[in-house]
């Protein structure tokens, strides 16, 4: 049975990624100023604030999956800046490059093909690997359990519940990380015994996912 | 929160209303996308110098747009890299049709959004190079040095040697060369309150000082018993001196900058112990800046900042410059 | 106390010997009794300005000496105004054989400080005369009011008028002009500390300010809670606005100072504001200085100074000076 | 019976006004914080040193009580500064010409008239009356006590402490008084409430003298 994951439904997991990161602000500043500069909480919130305007602009819809996503990587590019501007835009922009033009939904498999797709556009981009304390300890498993969960069958909630567990044990992982990327890197082992806070960013990507698109069928 | 400001959100937009207000006869302001340049902008035929920065460290970079240094500079949000798109705008604005370098301080964000930028720009048509600052010895690995008060003295040697007429290599060149030879390190005596924070981004105790600290507010590489100031000076200066290999015989530019709230009294008697310092070891100081020059909002503490000197340089950093934060 | 200093007691003259080495183009300094004199003195043949104030308002005055502003800058301890023989010992280094002015600030040690001396000076021949500076408007009492930012300006404006070689009277009489057309009020979210007092003159609480605040850490007028810069502004500039019965189509120079440790992205916030309400009264703001001009040590806050500008003053600001802290 | 006060019993009182200040240097720190800028202690004390040096100088000793009493105040007004430098300067430097150059003692009466002039050298450089909060408050109602006990031929120790009495009185009414002299009066009504730092180092001038002076005979 292959699930199909429609173009709303993409758009109502954004939404609900957008919502989580504005409830969260000041969980992620307060993440941001042990181990940097304290404004991952106040970038991601205005980054997320012009998404929720431009993909619920009714007078411009995106039409597809590709140009929704693209759409979300151009907005944050634009308007978080840092490092996470560039990196969230990275990972939605080669995301968006991992489906067909105009196709309106897409199977799990492709979902998790785009993820990878954006994986590898973040490593591309900021060059971090694993156990650096960065996003990537987020991505990086999720998107592993996902392709694997995806690969295996699994249903859409199943695999998307997977992928949510891994990222949070990613997130979590990040704590007794020492930093080796991004600004927690010049604390050195000072940053150990702290969460990253764009690998928390991160995992209320994966979070949301399994909320709303594992709820939903198609 | 003990700030002159009105809505955190609004900080950064009225600092540039405010400055476009000071500096009439320097600079103009652009808005969405933010940035700041000088007021005789496109000069054509000269290579464009830009850079961007997060805002709260004023004077950095808004305050050295002008003649001999800037053409543009983006303010991104507090300690927050500008934008692409910032960049761009600023490109397309002052892009005297003979390329334009950018300097980019060593951040993640920095270099990501330049390096964006850049791409967009060269898709574009423009020719553009880049010059990377990263001359923080409080990071041990050199890749992932911060860049930090080297930002300045690259720019000013950047826009000097653009003032002259010289094509982009040629900038490049001398512009990476005053970033090899310059090493800095930062000391705090206090945190600093981000306006959408509310609250010092770490707690310092009294008498205790962040050692190797940056100028986003993060914390050092440690923290130790404050001292008398001309220990202080020891402990800050000797990495740089070690790192830079500075030996008798060197010429030196030094630049003691507060990082926003420490009194003018102490930055004049943290340099008179730098300049004894290295006069003692040979080194000679033929030029200096001592004030606030690159800051973190509200930070009590200072940064040393040392470029080893050649006559190229030296002439580079002579020549005139009118910007609102150096004059000469 | 976190601050970097040695010996609080040798903070002044630590301070003196950092501007020595930092400022070898425009400066001298002379020791017991301490001052400061422009590279070139004396100048033949021009008025001498001089002026002194304790220390820990840098740059004023040690920072306004060069040419175009002050001959020479006597500091004392500080927040203690200078003693006579520092006055004196000025004066013969940097006379030129035609007249002195002393620019005075209104405080009790200023005023008698400079009398002596100015008495001794007459007895020895040499022709002095003075300008009071009294621009406070916190306080009611005009014969009572402090001096503070209109020391600059008046500083400035007499510094130019003797560098066109006018005679003394001719300065006396310009600068008296500027020093009563301006007026001043401060307002602080902080106190300061004194090294060699090691803890905050007085304590502000969180959310509160002191209005009517002077430069030496001594409380305001009053405290009320802290609210938005725009709202601080009107009621800062209101009672200068006021007092200086300033209207419709005046043309001013407005000074925005911080205190020490306000960021200089607050200041253009205040500076924002300023302007906005100038020029909502039809006021022109010609001319414009944002930063730290006058300060009072590590102190928090902002002065706000306005001069009502005439043609002949406007033409004074305007000409060229050279000297650590202002240069065009 | 008319006793002497001897040039060798001034110096030591003047010494012993030197260590008072210096003993009190951070308590007229505080006064001076709390309706000043905090450097009264420091200046004082500044001075006092330069006191203590100069005329324990065996090198070059103050050869009469007018000499003595005009090397104080040249020594105050060239280290002090401040307000308090020219007043005590101008205090010491009138008192020395109460007297006739070259005596090397004095009666009660000539210290009386000695300490007059001073006062009238005070108030004619700063021109501060009575109840302005200042150290005219304290030097004022001394020298009127001093001079009616030495009018009704009063010992030279009966004599010290009714002025002691007196100066210790008038110091501490400054405590209720509005400052329109001086640095507090900037502070308006808030004034009220604290001594005054200037009216306290006058205080211990006639404390030590009575201290001192009274409690020796010629
Ligand atoms: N090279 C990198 N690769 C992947 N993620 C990175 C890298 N550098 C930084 N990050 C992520 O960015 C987060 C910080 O984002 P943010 O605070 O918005 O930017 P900045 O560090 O510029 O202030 C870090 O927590 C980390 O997860
Ligand atoms: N006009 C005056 N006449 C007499 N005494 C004065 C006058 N003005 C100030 N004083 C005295 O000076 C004292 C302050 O001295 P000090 O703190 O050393 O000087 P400053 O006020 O310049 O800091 C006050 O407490 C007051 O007693
Ligand atoms: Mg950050
Ligand atoms: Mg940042
Ligand atoms: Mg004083
Ligand atoms: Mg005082």
């Amino acid at each position: 049975m292959s699930q199909e994951i429609t173009l709303a439904q993409l758009r109502r997991w954004l939404l609900a990624f957008t919502d989580r990161i504005i409830q969260q602000e000041l969980y992620l500043t307060e993440l941001d100023a042990a181990i940097g500069d304290a404004d991952h909480g106040t970038n991601m919130r205005r980054g997320m604030d012009k998404v929720r305007q431009r993909i619920t602009d009714e007078n411009a819809p995106c039409p597809d999956v590709s140009t929704l996503f693209r759409t979300v990587a151009m907005t944050l590019i634009s308007s978080v800046g840092g490092a996470a501007g560039p990196l969230y835009g990275a990972f939605f922009l080669r995301a968006a490059r991992g489906t067909n033009n105009g196709a309106k939904s897409i199977t799990l498999l492709q979902l998790a093909q785009m993820f990878r797709h954006g994986l590898e556009g973040v490593q591309q981009r900021g060059k971090a690997q694993l156990d650096e304390k960065t996003m990537i300890d987020t991505i990086y498993p999720a998107v592993e359990a996902l392709e694997q969960a995806a690969q295996a069958g699994k249903s859409v909630a199943d695999a998307l519940a997977l992928a949510r567990e891994a990222a949070e044990a990613g997130m979590k992982h990040t704590i007794v990380l020492q930093a080796s990327k991004g600004r927690a890197s010049y604390l050195g082992p000072r940053s150990i015994g702290h969460q990253d806070p764009g690998a928390t960013s991160a995992y209320y990507l994966f979070e949301t996912a399994a909320e709303t698109l594992g709820q939903e069928q198609a | 929160m003990q700030k002159l400001i009105n809505n955190p959100a609004d900080a950064v937009l009225e600092c540039l209303q405010g400055y476009e207000l000071a500096y009439p006869h320097l600079i103009r302001v652009h808005y969405d996308p933010h940035f700041v340049y000088r007021i005789d902008a496109p000069v054509q035929g000269k290579v464009s110098i830009i850079s961007g920065s997060g805002s709260g460290h004023e004077p950095l970079n808004i305050g050295y747009v002008g003649r001999g240094m800037l053409d543009a500079a983006c303010p991104g949000a507090i300690f927050t890299s500008p934008t692409p798109d910032q960049y761009l705008a600023a490109l397309k604005k002052v892009y005297g049709g003979v390329g334009a370098l950018y300097v980019v301080k060593n951040y993640t964000g920095g270099v990501l959004n330049t390096e964006l930028a850049m791409e967009m720009a060269a898709e574009e048509g423009f020719q553009v190079a880049s010059v990377l600052v990263n001359d923080d010895v409080a990071v041990e690995e050199k890749a992932n040095r911060r860049g930090m008060g080297a930002a300045v003295l690259v720019e000013k040697i950047a826009g000097a040697a653009a003032e002259q007429g010289r094509d982009l290599d040629s900038i490049v060149q001398v512009a990476r060369r005053a970033s090899a030879q310059t090493r800095s390190m930062g000391v705090a005596l206090s945190s600093c309150t981000s306006p959408s924070v509310g609250r010092p981004t770490f707690y310092l105790p009294e008498s205790q000082m962040e050692v190797g600290v940056g100028i986003h507010g993060e914390p050092g590489r440690r923290r130790e018993p404050l001292v008398h100031a001309a220990e202080v000076v020891n402990i800050v200066a000797q990495p740089i001196i070690e790192d830079l290999e500075l030996k008798a015989g060197d010429m030196v530019l030094a630049m003691v900058s507060g990082l926003g709230s420490t009194p003018q009294q102490e930055l004049f008697i943290v340099f008179r112990y730098l300049h004894q310092l290295l006069t003692q070891l040979g080194v000679r100081v033929e030029r200096q800046l001592v004030g606030n020059y690159i800051t973190s909002l509200d930070m009590a503490g200072c940064l040393i900042t040392l470029l080893r000197l050649d006559p190229e340089l030296l002439e580079l950093w002579d020549a005139p410059v009118r910007t609102p934060a150096l004059c000469w």
